[in-house]
């Protein structure tokens, strides 16, 4: 019992920093790809400590009070209920409670109550921001939830430890050789999942401030941004896990999950944002097709 | 006596046939009470001729017609009693009839059927 | 001496009255009453004698000769037991029409009088001639009285009633000559022993004669004119005396009619009965209606003619034509003959529920009894010939219900509608019990139709507990809503003892009270009239649809095949799935909110009760993955509406038939993990959706409104009813750690075990969809910037807020133990035979099945650990926050207008409606107002047979009989 | 009576009613029309009494022919005109 | 003109249908049947010499009580009627010709009509060409005065005199003999007599009267509401 406590805290310790560091990593990039001087590798770390130890906040009601502590709880249920390392049975956290499914759906848990902060912040904007977001959402979930369903239907399992070692033994076991198109449609789904280009019409910085969290300031943001970077960590671990024949170790942990961070940002940059509609409809049909041909090799 | 028989019956047949033709397709309610009593005409000949025997006499057993001899002697009674209602039911009914006819055609202001559909479908 | 007496008492009246009324009206009217209340004696005491009352009785035989000697010579007329019923019935209606006819009119009593000989005389007939004299007595007062009554188009009425009977007359004598002519005789009886072609015209004859005077389709067109056009009160009269022995004389002659195939009289009967009831679909003149309601009774009449034989017969049509006859005086009496229109404008629709009921035969009115007979035989004969009966009687409550659902006028505590009603509802009730008493398929409630355990039991518990919770708030109704709380109890009532019914009937019989109450209950709403009309319309079809199963699996609910298909349609129309939803969405939207609770949260849970016992009895489910696609695309579609609705409870109701989407899906699969999802859904469904109806019933009691755009921030003012609804929504989005994710594993589950991943995606995405009108809902009603006019708005009344606790409080026990419910489920579904796949392995608190594992109770620990830390490490963490209003936002540097333009809830997923733009638009709407346009054109077609000219009624009446010769010459050699 | 002039009567009878009939239906004066029927009704009560039916034939000529065509004309009165 | 043929054909089609009937309607020779039986024994059984009057008043004497009632009501419903939709234009005077024939001929028709319905058991006619007879003399009377003659107020009481009588007389059947309308209630005497055939006469003449006082009342109720023009 104490050592899953300490191992919960420690997971999720270690996953705010590694989800702010990749943060800063990513800012540094795009800024040097836009040929600017950008923030420091720091920078996030920075940030969230001023926003925490800000001394004036607001707040709208309970929604908005509690909204934060969904998005974290979401953030870190997640993560705990993602095996992080194969075969360590610390790091399996509480992945006992539940499968994959218990996973995917639990991913709604911090962007529900997100919502609901931002709908209780009474700030147009904000709710404009958790339409799209939702709308998006629900688009890249079919594909994303598809490509899921695939793997477990090929390898009979919902379980993510099982998953996990059924793509041990050599690299052309991992899911994305053996579920390629799969595979590709669940990486496609990742952009809107992270919300950048051309799926970001959800924060939309020209319009709206931040996104859904328009009316947050202070300690409530930074428990969101905290919330964040871990949720974003427990998701490339999970993709990690899903394709990529899971981590055997710290190290191939780090690579696979950096490695996969890093994807989007060579990607988004190249193609325009994609208006609401267009996103949906554009995730609802492409990815989706892609599962539809690993269905068919899975169901014949 | 065939031929009388028979012609009876045609005429009768023809009065019916007549009289519905012209109850289907005149307008003048009045004219159409006509032909209803044209077409009971044809069905009381009809019914009448229905109880006929040939060479016998009226079903009155006076002292031309013995008791004894009524069964080869006079012809059915019972159709003509038939008619005599069916006679008295027409005038009735014919009665009624004009009478409905006459306060229609008075309060709709005119006698023709076809006018007097204002109940349909 | 009494036959006499009974048959000429009236008559005798009518000779002194005809000399009375003309010196002092009301000796007049009270002598007219002794000689019918002595008349009314007579036959009773003929009655007892003959011993109708008990079944056997009505073949007993009483003789009046009459004249000389005896039959063929003279005339006999003959009471039996069958008869003498009716007789009362006539001289009852007489009774109670004569005061309210005769009041208005002055001098008509003798007409009244020599009526009811003339009926009483006609029913007891025994001689072909006589008849003939009794019909034409019936007609000539009949265009008597009609063209006396006090209504505008008494001419043209009394002109067509006298073209048709004049052609009758023509008829009638033509085979009177026929029949003489070739038995030489002229005694009913005789007609039967015809051979030949004089049988074939004697029957063409007389059945054009039967049909004409009964009203038949399609002879029935002057019938129609005539109830619409007839001084509704003499209409109270007609019915009961005339027109119900005509009925009697006409089933009588079609036992004796030398038919070569009677058979060929119930395929008429049939078709008439389909098709003539199409025509009245559309019918809105109310007297018309009634005139349809008519002929549907004289298609009854052939097509038990045609099919039954013996005591079956006299007690079927005894049935079917006393209390149809009685319910019609009834209704025609408490007609305002000065309301030419509509003269049942004022009149309460309480007042005349109970004889529309009985004539629509819904249980435990007589007619339902004689009607279920009937089916039962045709079942036997021809299940096609049954199933166009059915599609036609529901033709026929379709526009009887229309009739009642118009009539909105308060309760009159006038005296004249108070007798009609009293005696009404007494002799309706005094018929229930002595069909009741001596029906031959008693009703009972014990017994094995349901397997009992632990299944039967949920659904005991969810009927009781859904009823007692939805009460409370039902007594008060809403702004502008009547409180349905009498019809709920009704309703729930019936609903509670579904379960432990012991027979078939016990199960429709109680299904149809808890359909008819909730159709009332509905219709108390605050615009009920289109809800309520297609709740009712779908109701009354899923009704039928079981009828039909009941009747072809012989006393049990269902039975493998047809009748297991017939179930499993009438429990998706009354989930409202693969498009039905079109009754759903409109009955909550418009019926009282605690009503819509109980109707989605308790009363739909009837359906699936009904599916998942009679697929267990049937061993079978036919359509098994069809079943599945159809809860599927249902689930999907329903949510994508919901997500697009801007009604608070039309939102709801899509998301109930969405929810419900997937207990079909469950169910449909057949296996075990299926069904253990589909009931936990049901149970499921049934706690969310009850608390978030009972919430919009709150909302909407305080507020007034269930649009969206002018809610808004209501959780300020009712964080009760929000903390409910939000625990709810959570619950139904399947958002760990609440139970509705139980439902979600469940299905998945059992969706991949058994391969089928296409279905299983389209559930998933449903469920994603879910999560757009799940978040709108709260947020348009509940969160964002509240209207100035709801700041003076208290939390929900304590009656939908307490219930809603109970409920809550329950839901979060299943959210953290399901174990509690799925240790007994399980078990208790594996057990069911049939149900083919594996059975999930409880250990504890966790569930796990080959594929995969939950542990509700650690999921919900380890969401509480992390949400308390959270929640005490912000609190500690800091100074507090300091609230301030919703209207102090960031709105760049602007002050924002006002809340109302601030609050962003109408069209809310616009990019979602752009998004779908690519698929063509098929609304529900549409396809039903398809359906019913097309039954309308048809209707009309039908319709336009009747163009109102009284020689095209008789040019039918022509064709018709040259048609029957020819067809029936064509079929002899 | 002589059976062969009974069946030319009849003939004789019976033709001149059919066409009666049909004049009946289609004679522009409803006068004419009416007492032709009251004709047609007299020559079926003569048809009555070839048939050995005197109580049939009196009553005809009384309530058939006179009866009815009275009524009849005093309905054509009371309408007037209306056509 | 379509549909004038159109019927026509309808009409001639179904007559052609219903020739195939004709076969079965061939002449008889010989009674048969219930015209048999009547033949045999109508005159033992009722008295009456005229067996169509045997028929229609004893044998079958319910449908004759149907017919006065069908009169009945039909005279009923009109006089009902025309009460309550007067036509306007009462009675006007009478041209010299009719007003004295009116005075010279009711007597002798009367006489031929009390014959009629007397004798129906033993000569043609009856009742009721009886009665329309006498209805013709209250007809000529009432065409004879300018105003409704006194005779009309006694006709209702008459019509419910004769219609009761009618009815008593046949639960007098009933009562006795068990059989409603049974002309044997009292003895039926000697056929060919004026007094025979037990109840025959008595019957005929309420029929009579009854016909007489219903056809009166409609020309009453005409002639009220405006003579013929």
């Amino acid at each position: 019992m104490t050592r899953l406590l300490v191992s919960v805290i420690l997971t999720s310790l270690g996953a705010l920093v590694y989800g702010l560091l990749l943060g800063g990593v990513s800012r540094v990039i795009t800024a040097s790809i836009h040929g600017r001087i950008g923030p420091r590798l720091t920078q996030n770390f920075i940030d969230l400590w001023k926003l925490f130890r800000k001394e004036s906040s607001i707040h709208h009601g309970t929604m908005f009070w509690m909204a934060p502590m969904f998005r974290l709880t979401g953030g870190i249920g997640v993560l705990l209920l993602v095996p992080i390392i194969a075969g360590n049975s610390v790091l399996t956290n509480m992945s006992f409670s539940g499968d994959l499914l218990l996973v995917l759906y639990f991913m709604f848990f911090g962007c529900l109550g997100m919502a609901l902060g931002a709908g209780d912040s009474g700030h147009p904007y904000a709710v404009v921001a958790v339409s799209r977001g939702l709308l998006q959402m629900s688009a890249y979930e079919l594909s994303f939830s598809a490509a899921v369903l695939v793997l477990a239907l090929g390898l009979g399992t919902f379980s993510i430890e099982n998953i996990v070692s059924a793509q041990q033994g050599g690299i052309l076991n991992w899911n994305v050789f053996r579920f390629p198109f799969a595979t590709a449609a669940a990486l496609i789904t990742f952009l809107p999942m992270n919300m950048t280009y051309p799926f970001n019409i959800v924060l939309a910085p020209q319009e709206i401030p931040i996104g859904p969290p328009t009316e947050y300031s202070s300690r409530f943001l930074s428990f969101m941004f905290s919330g964040r970077a871990i949720f974003g960590v427990a998701k490339l671990i999970l993709f990690v896990n899903l394709f990529f024949g899971g981590a055997g170790s710290w190290s191939s942990l780090l690579i696979k999950t950096f490695l996969l961070y890093m994807y989007p940002l060579f990607v988004s940059p190249v193609f325009p944002r994609f208006r609401t509609e267009q996103s949906v409809r554009f995730l609802w049909f492409v990815p989706t097709s892609l599962v539809a041909v690993d269905l068919l090799r899975v169901i014949l | 006596m065939n031929v009388f028989y028979w012609t009876v019956a045609g005429t009768a047949s023809g009065l019916i046939i007549v009289g519905l033709w012209g109850v289907l397709t005149r307008k003048n309610i009045l004219r159409i009470g006509l032909a209803f009593t044209i077409a009971d005409t044809g069905v009381n000949l009809l019914l009448v001729w229905s109880g006929y025997l040939p060479g016998r006499t009226t079903p009155i057993l006076n002292g031309d017609v013995p008791a004894a001899e009524a069964v080869s002697a006079v012809v059915d009674p019972l159709p003509q009693a038939l008619v005599l209602t069916s006679i008295v039911i027409g005038v009735a009914v014919a009665a009624l009839f004009v009478v409905v006819a006459v306060l229609a055609s008075r309060r709709l202001g005119t006698a023709d059927i076809r006018r007097m559909k204002e109940l349909k479908w | 001496m009494v036959t006499a007496l009974a048959v000429f008492l009236p008559l005798l009246g009518a000779f002194l009255t005809a000399w009375l009324t003309h010196r002092n009206e009301r000796l007049s009217l009270l002598i007219t009453r002794l000689f019918l209340l002595a008349g009314l004696a007579a036959i009773l005491v003929i009655a007892a004698r003959l011993g109708a009352v008990t079944d056997g009785g009505l073949e007993n035989t009483m003789i009046l000769r009459t004249g000389v000697m005896t039959p063929p010579l003279s005339i006999d007329l003959k009471v039996t037991g069958w008869s003498a019923l009716a007789a009362v019935v006539v001289y009852v209606g007489a009774l109670l029409g004569v005061g309210r006819f005769s009041g208005r009119i002055p001098g008509t009593q003798p007409l009244l009088l020599t009526l009811v000989t003339t009926s009483l005389g006609l029913m007891f007939a025994t001689d072909f001639f006589n008849s003939f004299v009794f019909i034409e007595i019936g007609s000539i007062i009949t265009i008597g009285l009609t063209a006396a009554g006090r209504c505008r188009r008494r001419w043209e009425v009394a002109l067509k009633t006298a073209m048709i009977s004049g052609l009758v007359t023509i008829l009638y004598l033509l085979a009177v000559v026929i029949v003489y002519r070739t038995t030489g005789e002229l005694r009913l009886t005789a007609i039967s022993t015809m051979t030949g072609f004089p049988a074939i015209l004697v029957s063409g004859l007389l059945l054009t004669v039967i049909m004409t005077e009964i009203k038949a389709f399609p002879l029935s067109g002057w019938g129609l004119d005539f109830y619409q056009g007839v001084d509704k009160n003499f209409a109270a009269v007609y019915s009961s005396t005339w027109s119900l022995a005509v009925l009697l004389w006409s089933a009588r002659m079609l036992t004796v009619l030398p038919l070569p195939d009677p058979g060929v009289l119930a395929r008429i009967g049939a078709g008439g009965l389909v098709l003539g009831q199409l025509a009245g679909l559309r019918q809105r003149d109310p007297g018309r209606m009634m005139g349809y309601s008519t002929s549907a009774y004289a298609s009854i009449l052939l097509i038990l003619a045609g099919t039954v034989h013996g005591a079956d017969y006299l007690s079927l049509t005894l049935l079917f034509f006393t209390f149809a006859s009685l319910s019609k005086t009834t209704v025609f009496l408490m007609a305002d003959p000065e309301e030419e229109d509509d003269p049942w404008k004022k009149v309460s629709g309480y007042v005349l529920l109970l004889p529309l009921l009985c004539i629509t035969g819904i249980p435990p009115f007589p007619v339902f009894w004689a009607k279920i007979r009937m089916l039962t035989v045709l079942a036997d004969i021809s299940p096609l010939l049954m199933g166009a009966v059915i599609l036609g009687l529901f033709f026929e409550s379709v526009y009887i219900y229309r009739l009642w659902s118009s009539r909105t006028g308060p309760w009159q505590k006038k005296r004249k509608y108070f007798d009609a009603a009293f005696m009404g509802a007494a002799l309706l009730a005094a018929g229930t019990v002595w069909t009741a008493a001596g029906a031959e398929q008693g009703l009972s409630l014990s017994g094995e139709l349901f397997r009992a355990g632990f299944v039967r039991d949920l659904f005991l518990a969810i009927f009781a507990g859904g009823t007692l919770l939805s009460l409370p708030g039902a007594f008060r109704g809403g702004p502008g809503e009547k409180s349905p709380a009498v019809w709920m109890l009704v309703s729930g009532v019936a609903l509670t003892l579904l379960p432990l019914s012991g027979n078939g009937l016990t199960f429709y019989v109680l299904w149809e009270i808890s359909a008819f109450a909730a159709v009332i209950g509905v219709s108390k709403g605050a615009r009920p009239s289109e809800g309520t009309f297609w709740f009712a319309v779908f109701a009354g079809a899923a009704g039928y649809l079981l009828l039909a199963s009941l009747v072809l699996s012989d006393g049990a609910v269902s039975s493998p095949g047809i009748p297991m298909l017939l179930v499993a349609a009438a429990a998706l129309l009354k989930m409202g799935q693969g498009g039905a939803h079109l009754w759903n969405v409109r009955a909550y939207s418009t019926a009282p909110s605690t009503m819509a609770a109980f109707l989605s949260g308790t009363s739909s849970k009837a359906a699936v009760f009904l599916l998942v016992f009679s697929a267990s009895a049937a061993a079978i489910l036919p359509l098994g993955t069809s079943l599945a696609w159809i809860g599927a695309l249902t689930a999907l579609g329903m949510a994508a509406m919901a997500s697009l609705e801007s009604d608070y409870k039309k939102v709801l109701a899509y998301a109930s038939v969405s929810q419900l989407g997937y207990v079909i899906m469950g169910i449909g699969l057949t296996s075990v993990l299926g069904w253990t999802a589909a009931i936990y859904h049901t149970f499921n469904h049934f706690l969310f959706k009850s608390i978030l109806f009972l919430g919009a019933a709150g909302v909407i009691a305080r507020t007034g409104t269930s649009d969206y755009d002018s809610l808004g921030g209501l959780v300020k003012r009712m964080p009760l009813t929000f903390t409910f609804t939000l625990i709810s929504v959570i619950a139904f989005a399947g958002v760990p750690p609440l139970s509705g994710f139980g439902s979600k594993w469940l299905l998945y589950n059992a969706l991949v075990e058994q391969g089928m991943l296409p279905l299983a995606l389209v559930a998933m995405f449903a469920s994603v969809v879910a999560f757009l009108y799940a978040f709108r809902l709260l947020y348009a009603v509940f969160l964002g910037q509240l209207a100035p006019r709801h700041y003076e708005v208290k939390e929900a009344p304590l009656a939908v807020l307490a219930p809603q606790g109970v409920f809550t409080a329950v839901l979060m026990a299943l959210s953290f133990r399901p174990t509690l419910l799925l240790d007994r489920l399980v078990p208790a579904v594996a057990s069911i035979a049939g149900l083919g796949g594996e059975i999930p392995v409880i250990e504890g608190t966790a569930l796990s099945t080959s594929l995969g594992y939950w542990d509700a109770w650690s999921v919900g620990m380890m969401v509480m650990g992390v949400f308390g830390f959270a929640f005490v490490f912000y609190w500690i963490s800091g100074r507090r926050p300091i609230h301030v209003g919703q209207l102090d936002i960031g709105f760049a540097g602007e002050l924002p207008p006002s809340p109302e333009e601030v609050h962003y809830a109408g069209d809310f997923f616009r990019p979602f409606r752009r998004a779908l733009a690519f698929l063509p638009e098929i609304h529900a709407s549409k396809v039903f107002g398809g359906i019913v346009k097309t039954a309308d054109l048809a209707g009309d077609v039908f319709r336009s047979l009747f163009t109102g000219d009284a020689r095209t009624y008789l040019l039918h009446s022509l064709i018709i009989l040259t048609v029957m010769i020819l067809w029936m010459k064509g079929g002899t050699p | 009576m002589n059976p062969s002039l009974a069946s030319a009567l009849a003939v004789f009878l019976g033709g001149m009613m059919l066409a009666a009939s049909v004049v009946v239906l289609f004679v522009r004066d409803l006068l004419s029309a009416i007492i032709i029927t009251g004709m047609i009704s007299l020559s079926a009560s003569v048809l009555f009494l070839l048939m050995d039916a005197t109580d049939v034939a009196i009553t005809e000529a009384s309530i058939g022919a006179v009866l009815a065509t009275l009524i009849f004309l005093w309905g054509k009165g009371k309408m007037g005109g209306r056509e | 003109m379509i549909r004038t043929l159109f019927v026509l054909l309808v009409l001639l089609v179904l007559a052609a249908a219903a020739t195939s009937v004709i076969p079965h309607l061939k002449m008889r020779t010989e009674l048969d049947g219930a015209g048999l039986e009547y033949a045999r024994r109508g005159l033992e059984d009722t008295g009456s010499i005229n067996l169509v009057t045997a028929v229609i008043v004893a044998y079958r004497g319910l449908d004759t009580l149907g017919e006065v009632v069908v009169l009945f009501s039909a005279a009923t419903s009109v006089m009902l009627i025309l009460s309550l939709f007067p036509l306007g234009r009462g009675p006007t005077d009478p041209s010299f010709i009719v007003a004295h024939t009116a005075r010279v001929l009711p007597a002798p028709i009367m006489l031929l009509a009390v014959y009629f319905t007397t004798h129906s058991h033993l000569s043609p006619g009856g009742g009721f060409p009886g009665g329309t007879i006498m209805a013709s003399a209250f007809l000529l009377v009432m065409l004879g005065s300018s105003s409704t003659p006194a005779g009309s107020k006694i006709l209702p009481a008459l019509e419910a005199l004769s219609g009761t009588t009618f009815g008593l007389l046949g639960l007098w059947g009933t009562m006795t003999l068990g059989q409603f309308l049974n002309n044997r209630v009292i003895g039926i005497g000697n056929p060919g007599y004026l007094v025979s055939a037990g109840i025959i006469p008595l019957v005929s003449l309420a029929i009579g009267v009854k016909v007489a006082s219903e056809f009166s009342g409609i020309f009453a109720a005409f002639r009220k509401s405006g003579g013929n023009r």
